[in-house]
């Protein structure tokens, strides 16, 4: 495979974080003058009209964007009916508060590794998701917890019938993963 | 004789009697019962004397094939039961073993090309998506389940097992003690002064964790803060002490 | 711009999401003929050396997804363990959910002759099974079947794609079978 495909592969995978030149130097075992040249020529294999993203350069940091053409398209695309009307933002934060309620915004977005708010507001826009109290300590954070209508909802008696938490999100894996799952 | 003790390397009982029919290089339609039966007991005393547990799964097979065993030694009614003539009778004994074994080497089967294709998909990865904005609030729709939630779990923990180390996270080997000891205070400035201990840990890095301890440590024995704690396995809060300046 | 640009781009975006059929042709007002038509196309554009990913169809949707070859080069990248396989008891219980869904606990249990509970649970924590309904009968059992997470884990567009299952040459395939391939 050669390499403009790999890089091509890995921008793309890391979408929005990009890649600096050191990591594409140190990945693909090249120097950083060569990465550099690489990533000129590069610029310009996506600068056509045939392209739908284009190879960009922010404070050092190599990244795919979209073309700004396609603006009217995504807005068409978020209003366009897809399965749920929950958004995966949305449906993650609601798992996470329901299995780890109560739960403080900050804890959630731990997990998540993004910024929560807004799903949260839209959770408790649609009767999801409560204040159930206020955590301990100076902060005196908002604990967050699961409603009726959320059990009513997803049909639930109880919250007890709730899969068991994937163990890819533990902090530590549990037994029963290392007996499910044989590396 | 020798066995394979590890019953670990089997699934259940009918695991471990495709493995002996395998060894005994018959065909599955073919077994005798009187072999296999001695076969799996022979297996099963080796894993009693060895003092392991065998499984109640494994007991109740073993009862079975011996009860077996029996009706097939004890002439019947009619006639001498003749063992490899079995179409002759109806109601052989082996018949269902038989199929339960067949069906059961099947799914074995199955499962071996789920795992090929397991393989090769692990190679390939997907994007994560990004977030596009929440559409128009719509009344929620009947078909979500449980299982959406659980889905978007797996969906974030692929997410997170994509994220690429930060180069920042080298940088930040090089913070010293010294600069943690002034963003600490920086820190408890912002917050009015007193702050959990918890909370100046952003969780990820070791590196970070070690150099704000250190650096909490070094502010306490210079009476810059203080540490309280209300009991054991509270939070311990962290003060600025009055009077005392950064330099 | 053009179409397949556009497509480029949204597919970007929402990558592991991907996009449905019905998705593409609202979104760029066509036909959901004329886009099954365009993708095998584009499927065309990506599947040479140069692509460092590929257009692919999995679970009822079409997403880009990093070329296998690429594997090395991304393991390095975010250096996390490699992903984690399916146990063998996993595996079996999941193969016999697949084949003869929907299908009871007790069932499986008969046809592995082992207790598959925990088996049960672990899939249904990592959404590869999930409750389907409920059985007729006074037990009312929780009937299981696969997922689209089944699917995506093992890259299957529909459960059509599932490797046949064997049948014995005397033996007629059952009515479940038959009904699940005809999904």
């Amino acid at each position: 495979m050669n390499k403009t495909a790999v890089i091509e592969g890995l921008l793309f995978l890391v979408g929005d974080d990009g890649l600096e030149t050191k990591q594409i130097a140190d990945v693909l075992e090249m120097d950083g003058k060569t990465v550099t040249e690489l990533m000129e020529q590069m610029k310009m294999n996506y600068s056509g009209e045939a392209s739908g993203f284009e190879l960009v350069e922010v404070a050092g940091v190599y990244k795919f964007m979209t073309k700004p053409e396609l603006a009217p398209y995504i807005q068409r695309l978020i209003e366009s009916p897809g399965k749920s009307n929950l958004s995966q933002a949305a449906m993650e934060t609601l798992a996470i508060v329901a299995y780890k309620q109560p739960i403080t915004r900050a804890e959630i977005e731990d997990i998540r590794g993004v910024k929560s708010e807004r799903a949260l507001q839209r959770l408790a826009s649609h009767a999801l998701v409560k204040e159930v109290g206020r955590a301990e300590g100076t902060g005196r954070a908002i604990l967050y917890g699961t409603t009726d209508e959320f059990l009513q909802y997803f049909g639930l008696h109880s919250l007890q019938e709730l899969p068991p938490f994937p163990e890819e999100l533990q902090e530590q894996p549990s037994e029963e993963e290392i007996e499910l799952f044989e590396k | 004789m020798e066995y394979n003790v590890k019953l670990d390397a089997f699934e259940g009982p009918l695991d471990l009697l495709l493995h002996l029919v395998n060894r005994l290089e018959i065909d599955i339609y073919e077994i005798s019962v009187l072999q296999i039966t001695d076969q799996y007991m022979a297996f099963i005393h080796a894993m009693q004397e060895l003092q392991l547990d065998v499984a109640g799964e494994y007991l109740l097979m073993a009862a079975t094939l011996l009860e077996m065993k029996s009706k097939m030694l004890l002439p019947t009614e009619e006639e001498e039961y003749i063992e490899d003539d079995y179409e002759e009778f109806e109601g052989d004994p082996r018949e269902e073993l038989i199929r339960r074994l067949v069906e059961y080497r099947k799914y074995k089967l199955v499962s071996e090309q789920l795992k090929q294709r397991e393989a090769k998909w692990q190679l390939v990865y997907a994007k994560p998506p990004v977030p596009l904005g929440e559409p128009e609030v719509k009344p929620l729709s009947e078909d979500i389940s449980v299982y959406d939630m659980v889905s978007a779990l797996q969906k974030l923990a692929r997410r997170k097992q994509l994220e690429v180390p930060k180069t920042t996270k080298i940088e930040r080997q090089e913070i010293s003690i010294k600069d943690r000891m002034n963003e600490v205070m920086a820190v408890l400035d912002q917050a009015y002064g007193k702050k959990t201990f918890y909370e100046f840990y952003d969780g990820s890095d070791r590196e970070q964790t070690v150099t704000t301890f250190l650096a909490v440590l070094e502010l306490m024995k210079k009476g810059m803060i203080s540490c309280r704690q209300e009991g054991n396995f509270a939070d311990i809060m962290i003060y600025k002490t009055e009077g005392k300046r950064r330099e």
